[in-house]
């Protein structure tokens, strides 16, 4: 498939208490960006299972981003410091099997920050429309025929 | 040590101090070795022994056959007390019926060395200090016994007893052998070499389970891949996502707490390399988090319930600047 | 009898994969052979055993059985099974391809496994005798001779040569396309090759073991054995030993939510694991002894009691190789079979 | 079998505008288990919620998703319309379309697939959405103020006062804390212990209020509205109830060589002693390191004088345990030690003193009777230089990386106070900034510049000698002069930085209450919730949250007692339903999830289980406390078995979320 054709399928994950403050306020500031992104809510990064993150390759999507209170700021004082643990290390093995690291990604965005969510999806969609299809954790079964 | 072993063992029985044993048996041929509890002298007489095929961990055996009501005596080499003390830990077995022995180990032999040699119809083998002499069918054949120990043994970390009531033979020291050069090598590869070498590795897996039952990390009560309500069970492989899936989570759920026994690398039917990926993740943590052994010391807390307020960002796998 | 020089099997193989998919068992990693389709510059291996054995062939580990498509609230029920092609197996050994007889008389029996009869109908076996046994083998337990190992076509490997002797009328069809390659030759050599293993035979380690003191009708002598505890006591649970074993024929039927539709596909599963007999009342196999001795009754009781006297083990000593505390099959007749003697 | 109801909003043209809505209602009640779709202009509108009762009521529903704005907005309020039609509040879930699809996409196709998608996902969530309650607790109608320093007084003179029983613990056989060593406060410069005194009385006074002095807390169990603490009552070996605080025991004890802690050690008192003359309670205390009598037997002189007979030898440390519905930590905090900072010859020399100390020296109730005198050779200085920011707003490791931030006003008002009383005396403050964000603080600063001549020198000190004549020579740099300058002082003052007292760090273990990395107790919201913990039920009154002066103190006391007083009028609280559980069957008891759990939730139990093989168990296993419990998270993917999930936001749901969106 060309780049130009292929759109990818973005999962944000958003913390209730800043990120998903965040992207609401880029929507109600009318800040644009693609449309591949599809936000869940959870209560705090903290509750972000890497099997969530490996169920959502599995099922199609091509980039997975997780999006907390920046570290310090947590609503629930110390879920993103956790978090930023675990995905590290997740992220890292990852890498290690061989799948592209820039497919996962954390970002740090406050409620007043809106700005910076719409140019962190940008950012991020362009990254992995720039990969191309994620091949490397897919399951061919959930593929569309 | 195995007489001097027995000795004791039987001593603990008949004052009543214990009144079951953990040890090894042989079973069929000379490096058939099986975990097996001991209740009587005879049947130490008959069937106890530790010598240099005695691998399985019998932490985790000792896991699945505790009783409480009465005191069990285990035997334990170095790295199967990092896995009692990580058990103790995480409150999985009870110390107070449990009567602990440390024994040294001079690492273990790899049966599956001497066959991938090409050595077959194996009649007896026999270990005596640095030479293993194998009688076989089709020839004698004699070998270094570094030669033919398993790689677990040859990256040993440590021939310390974290753990013990009583310790057989001298204490041991933590050692440096170099048990992260095969992940080095790996993380030096390019992505694409790494993802070549692991769909070859994991692509030979054949979802038995022998990794995860033998693991000594491993105790929870039911699996997540075993149970259907967590929506991700499953039997076997139907895709490459699920070996992926299946190894990275279980790696995943024994990060800081896999005390790097090697069990799961020694089961597998199809010699998957397992413990590169549990060794990945005991070397990430030392090198973000700082230098952590599981099973050190009783009441650690592992490096994922734990943080600091200046850990490194995520930002950094992809950024490569580790 | 036809022969081919060792130095020319690469063009034999090449021949055969020309017209039909071939597979050869080829070392995949230090100490382990996998049969793989066969591709030039491929190597046969010189282990005795696969690790995996030859069942994978016509029982694979999973199989789609039917596919449902979900739109909406409308389901279609979609048969997946595609025309299986034509494929040659190269170097099945004796126990295995005895192990095709006894999953025959599981899945072809009525009612039919089609999926099954359908590979089975498009598979040609090439046995391959067994020069150098294993410590762990025990075929001849079960009268299967691995100096005559069967299948479509017979082979020997002897002095830089490879014979070969069709069996079946499936087997002459493959040899009769080759012919260009192949050379007719005296039965001599073959005779001293079927000599010499069957002089190794007598002296393996588990020659003397017999099956006698099982078979059918032998489910109370052994149900309530003491026994049994002991033996099950290390065992883990894990399924390597049936899914190492050529025979073990259970399988599990699951549906797979892709999230357009819903595949239901069928895999192994073992009688070793805790969920084997699970139902919504519980499970009646309480503890993994019952299930240890589950795996173990069935191949040396029930299985003959059902199937005129056969065994359901073939002996290839696989579980006995790669049980991770070294607890199979061999120890238990060994162990049970006391009481008979 | 599900019903599901699913209501697309315009919300005007919001939503419609570039969202094609009927479309999306169309395509959603294809769904699996939608029975009933529709849109209307404003789902929020009276007429919108009647819209979405009437369906419940009319098709039955299990479940409603609601295709509107983000459920920031609206979600309570949809809620709370499908409880008035009977269904359970929680089996309503929101698909934001508005500030996530309709307001970023322009294009009206674009905008109208991702809104089906996001209201597939909402709808594979609803169909797995479980109905909850919140549970119930009892208030235990009593406060906790630990701290009896300004901010532990006024807290509990206003929680007193809106008529609820509250206890302080103090440490130090007195309340009244650093403000009662102050001289004079600043801005007003009016006398610390004149307006801290009639406080410190009605708190005595006060009925509702009961002072544990000269205690301490030794544990805390339980959680908001329940608190169970261990409170350890010091031997002060004075029975209190009988003493009258006459003084005549501090008079007639012989050991007066006891270094007088109240006036920073620069004077010395009697081994039984009354800190000072306004303390509350007015009970005499013996400093058993040096009384004769507890050390050796030999004396009993106070026992013999006091006619009271309140003397007691043998008072043993005394352990209490009261129940309170909501705890304030009010720990206040400390100068740091000075050991770092050697280049300023406070260890060598008497005549280099910190602020505090200062505070004393000048105090009438100090050790010169109010007048300044060099505390080597009591003569009066003529020279006096002030150092700003020693150990505060250092990067450096030796200091506190964070501004102190009353210092710069306390030393405008030494300065002034200095000048104001002995005009021969010159005085020079080294400072890095100047920082007099506050009501009349610039004009006051300005005052001790302008009108007093106070000499304000922008520039570090390097170095302070003590000389053989006895004066200090101090040698600094003038950043604006840019030269080197060398002053011969009588007298250092250092403005030592003020950090969280020690006892802070491990009451906060216990409150499970966090901290930042230097010890002040974290709030459970920079902005929005400055004086409440992050752990319910613990509230943040003074210093121990931050450095702030006397008048951001008392406000932030009487904050913490508004939040205090909202608690405790409740009979009972309704706690989130949304919080963790586990289920028993699958717990390994292994105690990952209680280590992340930031709220000391989660507690052990052994409980009996019935294995397989009908033998039984007892394994040790989670139990979560739906009290404390906020529903974070953390603990479900500590969990490797999966016994843990989190109710609204379990596993399966997100997961059914997940796949929605992938497909």
């Amino acid at each position: 498939m060309p780049i130009s054709e292929f759109k990818p399928k973005i999962v944000a994950f958003c913390c209730n208490w800043c990120s998903y403050a965040g992207a609401d306020l880029a929507g109600t500031n009318r800040l644009n960006y693609p449309a591949d992104v599809k936000i869940i809510r959870v209560p705090c990064s903290c509750r972000v299972n890497p099997i969530f993150i490996l169920r959502a390759f599995q099922r199609g999507a091509d980039g997975v981003i997780l999006c907390g209170c920046h570290p310090g700021d947590c609503h629930y004082t110390t879920g993103n410091y956790y978090t930023r643990r675990r995905m590290t290390l997740l992220f890292s093995m990852l890498d290690y099997l061989g799948i592209e690291k820039e497919r996962t990604r954390v970002e740090w965005v406050s409620a007043a920050e809106g700005a910076k969510f719409a140019a962190v999806m940008q950012d991020f969609v362009k990254t992995v429309t720039e990969l191309g299809e994620n091949k490397r954790l897919e399951d061919r079964r959930c593929k569309k025929p | 040590m195995q007489e001097a072993m027995k000795k004791r063992a039987k001593e603990l029985l008949a004052s009543g101090e214990v009144t079951r044993v953990i040890g090894w048996k042989k079973n069929e041929f000379d490096y058939d070795i099986t975990p097996a509890v001991f209740e009587s002298a005879e049947e130490i007489d008959r069937d106890f022994r530790y010598d240099d095929f005695c691998g399985p961990n019998l932490s985790k055996f000792t896991f699945k056959n505790q009783k409480n009501d009465t005191k069990t005596l285990v035997f334990l080499k170095p790295c199967d007390t990092y896995s009692m003390t990580q058990l103790i830990t995480e409150h999985r077995v009870n110390r107070d019926a449990l009567y602990l022995i440390g024994i040294p180990c001079f690492g273990k032999i790899d049966i599956e060395k001497i066959r991938a040699d090409g050595t077959d119809g194996i009649l007896s083998i026999a270990s005596e200090g640095a030479d293993v002499t194998v009688k076989t069918l089709y020839g004698d054949k004699t070998y270094v016994k570094a030669d033919v120990m398993a790689e677990r043994c040859l990256a040993c970390k440590s021939k310390y007893h974290t753990i013990y009531d009583e310790l057989m033979g001298e204490e041991g020291e933590v050692m440096e052998t170099g048990r992260f050069n095969e992940v080095e090598k790996l993380e030096a590869m390019t992505p694409d070499e790494r993802f070549g070498f692991w769909r070859g590795e994991l692509s030979r897996c054949i979802r038995c389970n022998a990794c995860r039952n033998a693991c000594p990390a491993c105790t929870c009560e039911s699996c997540v891949f075993d149970n259907p309500d967590t929506g991700i069970s499953q039997k076997a492989a139907a895709d490459s996502f699920e070996e992926n899936m299946f190894h990275i989570i279980r790696a995943f759920h024994v990060a800081g707490r896999c005390t790097d026994c090697g069990e799961c690398s020694r089961v597998c039917p199809q010699h998957i390399p397992l413990h590169l990926l549990n060794r990945k993740f005991i070397r990430d943590i030392d090198k973000l988090y700082g230098e952590y052994q599981a099973g050190e010391e009783v009441g650690q807390r592992s490096p994922l319930v734990n943080f600091t307020t200046d850990d490194a960002e995520p930002d950094i796998v992809r950024k490569g600047g580790k | 009898m036809v022969r081919i020089s060792l130095d020319s099997v690469n063009a034999l193989f090449a021949a055969i994969a020309e017209r039909e998919a071939l597979y050869i068992p080829t070392d995949t990693a230090p100490g382990i052979a996998q049969f793989k389709k066969w591709q030039s510059g491929m190597e046969m291996t010189e282990r005795l055993k696969t690790s995996r054995s030859a069942k994978d062939f016509f029982f694979p580990q999973t199989e789609n059985l039917v596919d449902f498509k979900v739109s909406g609230k409308k389901i279609d029920i979609i048969d997946p099974r595609e025309e299986t092609e034509d494929f040659v197996i190269f170097g099945v050994r004796a126990c295995d391809a005895k192990s095709f007889e006894i999953l025959d008389r599981v899945f072809l029996s009525e009612p039919v496994d089609t999926y099954y009869q359908n590979r089975r109908a498009h598979g040609t076996i090439v046995t391959l005798a067994c020069s150098r046994p294993s410590e762990s083998c025990f075929c001849q337990t079960f009268g299967i001779d691995p100096a005559a190992p069967g299948g479509d076509v017979s082979a020997w490997k002897r002095e830089g040569f490879l014979y070969l002797e069709p069996i079946t009328e499936k087997g002459r069809t493959l040899l009769s396309g080759l012919s260009a390659l192949l050379e007719e030759c005296p039965e001599d050599a073959v005779e001293a090759e079927k000599e010499s293993i069957r002089g190794i035979l007598k002296k393996l380690p588990l020659a003397s073991l017999t099956p006698d003191a099982f078979g059918g009708g032998k489910t109370e002598k052994y149900f309530d054995s003491e026994k049994w505890k002991s033996l099950s006591e290390a065992c883990l649970g894990c399924g390597t030993c049936t899914f190492v074993c050529p025979t073990c024929q259970c399988y599990d039927i699951r549906d797979f939510d892709t999230g357009h539709g819903v595949r239901r596909f069928r895999c192994w599963d073992s009688c070793m694991y805790s969920d084997f007999t699970k139902m919504a009342s519980g499970n009646p196999r309480l503890t993994q002894k019952e299930r240890f001795r589950q795996r173990f009754m069935h191949k040396l009781v029930y299985y003959p009691e059902n199937n005129d006297g056969i065994f359901g083990c073939v002996g290839c000593g696989r579980c006995v190789e790669k049980c991770p505390i070294s607890m199979n099959i061999v120890k238990v007749m060994k162990t049970l079979g006391e009481d008979e003697t | 079998m599900q019903k599901i109801g699913v209501f697309v909003c315009h919300c005007g043209t919001n939503i419609a505008g570039t969202v094609d809505v009927k479309a999306v209602a169309e395509a959603l009640s294809h769904e699996p288990g939608v029975v009933f779709a529709a849109d209307y202009p404003y789902m929020c509108s009276e007429s919108g919620q009647n819209l979405i009762k009437d369906a419940i009521r009319e098709h039955g529903l299990t479940g409603v998703v609601i295709c509107s704005c983000s459920p920031r907005m609206h979600e309570t309020t949809f809620r709370k319309a499908a409880a008035s039609a009977g269904l359970n509040s929680y089996m309503v879930e929101i698909a934001n379309i508005r500030e996530q699809c309709s307001w970023i996409h322009k294009d009206m196709k674009t905008a109208t697939e991702k809104a089906v998608i996001l209201g597939r996902a909402a709808i594979a969530k609803v169909a797995l959405n479980t109905p909850l309650t919140a549970s119930e607790t009892p208030v235990t109608k009593r406060a906790l103020v630990i701290g009896g320093g300004i901010a532990g007084i006024q807290t509990a003179l206003d929680i007193a006062d809106a008529g609820f029983e509250v206890d302080i613990v103090e440490k130090e056989p007195t309340i009244g804390g650093k403000m009662a060593q102050i001289d004079k406060t600043f801005p007003t410069l009016d006398c610390a212990a004149c307006i801290l005194t009639p406080k410190m009385v009605d708190c005595a006074q006060n009925e509702k209020i009961h002072i544990y002095a000269y205690s301490e807390v030794e544990s805390v169990k339980g959680f908001v509205g329940n608190f169970t603490v261990g409170i350890k009552k010091k031997a002060r070996y004075v029975d209190e109830t009988k003493c009258t605080g006459c003084g005549l025991c501090t008079e007639k004890c012989p050991m007066k060589k006891t270094p007088n802690l109240f006036n920073l050690g620069l004077d010395t008192r009697s081994a039984i002693y009354i800190p000072f003359a306004q303390a509350v309670p007015k009970v005499a205390t013996i400093d058993a390191d040096y009384c004769n009598m507890l050390k050796n037997g030999r004396c009993g002189v106070c026992s013999k004088v006091c006619t009271a007979g309140a003397i007691d030898y043998h008072q043993q440390d005394e352990h209490i345990e009261e129940k309170y519905g909501a705890i304030v930590v009010a720990t206040g905090f400390n100068p740091i030690k000075l050991d770092n900072f050697d280049e300023y010859a406070y260890a060598q020399s008497p005549d280099v003193v910190t602020s505090l100390e200062l505070e004393r020296l000048m105090n009438a109730a100090g050790p010169n009777g109010g007048t300044l005198l060099r505390p080597s050779d009591k003569t009066h200085p003529h020279t006096i230089v002030f150092v700003q920011c020693v150990g505060s707003r250092d990067t450096s490791g030796c200091g506190k990386p964070y501004c102190s931030k009353i210092c710069c006003m306390y030393t405008a008002k030494h300065a002034m106070l200095i000048r104001d009383k002995y005009p021969d005396t010159e005085v020079y403050v080294f400072y890095i900034d100047v920082r007099t964000p506050g009501k009349n603080f610039d004009e006051f600063y300005r005052r001790a510049v302008e009108e007093y001549g106070v000499h304000y020198i922008k520039g570090m000190v390097g170095k302070v000698m003590p000389q053989k004549n006895g004066k200090l020579l101090v040698r600094a740099s003038d950043l604006l002069a840019g030269e080197q300058l060398k002053i011969e002082a009588d007298m250092v003052v250092l403005a030592a930085a003020i950090e969280p007292d020690k006892t802070a760090r491990s009451l906060a273990t216990m409150l499970t209450a966090s901290m930042d990395t230097n010890d002040f107790f974290t709030e459970a919201h920079p902005k929005l919730r400055p004086v409440e913990s992050p752990t319910a039920g613990i509230f943040l009154s003074g210093v121990c949250q931050g450095p702030k002066d006397i008048p951001e103190t008392v406000a932030q006391a009487s904050a913490a007692a508004a939040k205090v007083i909202g608690l405790l009028v409740k009979d009972k609280l309704k706690s989130n339903p949304c919080i963790a559980h586990a289920n028993e069957t699958l717990c390994n008891g292994c105690s990952s999830c209680e280590r992340v759990c930031p709220y000391g939730a989660i507690t052990y139990v052994d409980k009996e289980f019935r294995m397989p093989d009908r033998t039984t168990k007892i394994r040790r296993v989670a139990s979560v406390n739906a009290a404390v419990c906020q529903g974070c998270g953390a603990c479900t993917v500590a969990c490797p078995s999966g016994a843990m999930d989190l109710s609204g936001f379990s596993n399966q749901q997100i997961m059914a979320e997940v796949d929605a969106i992938c497909r």
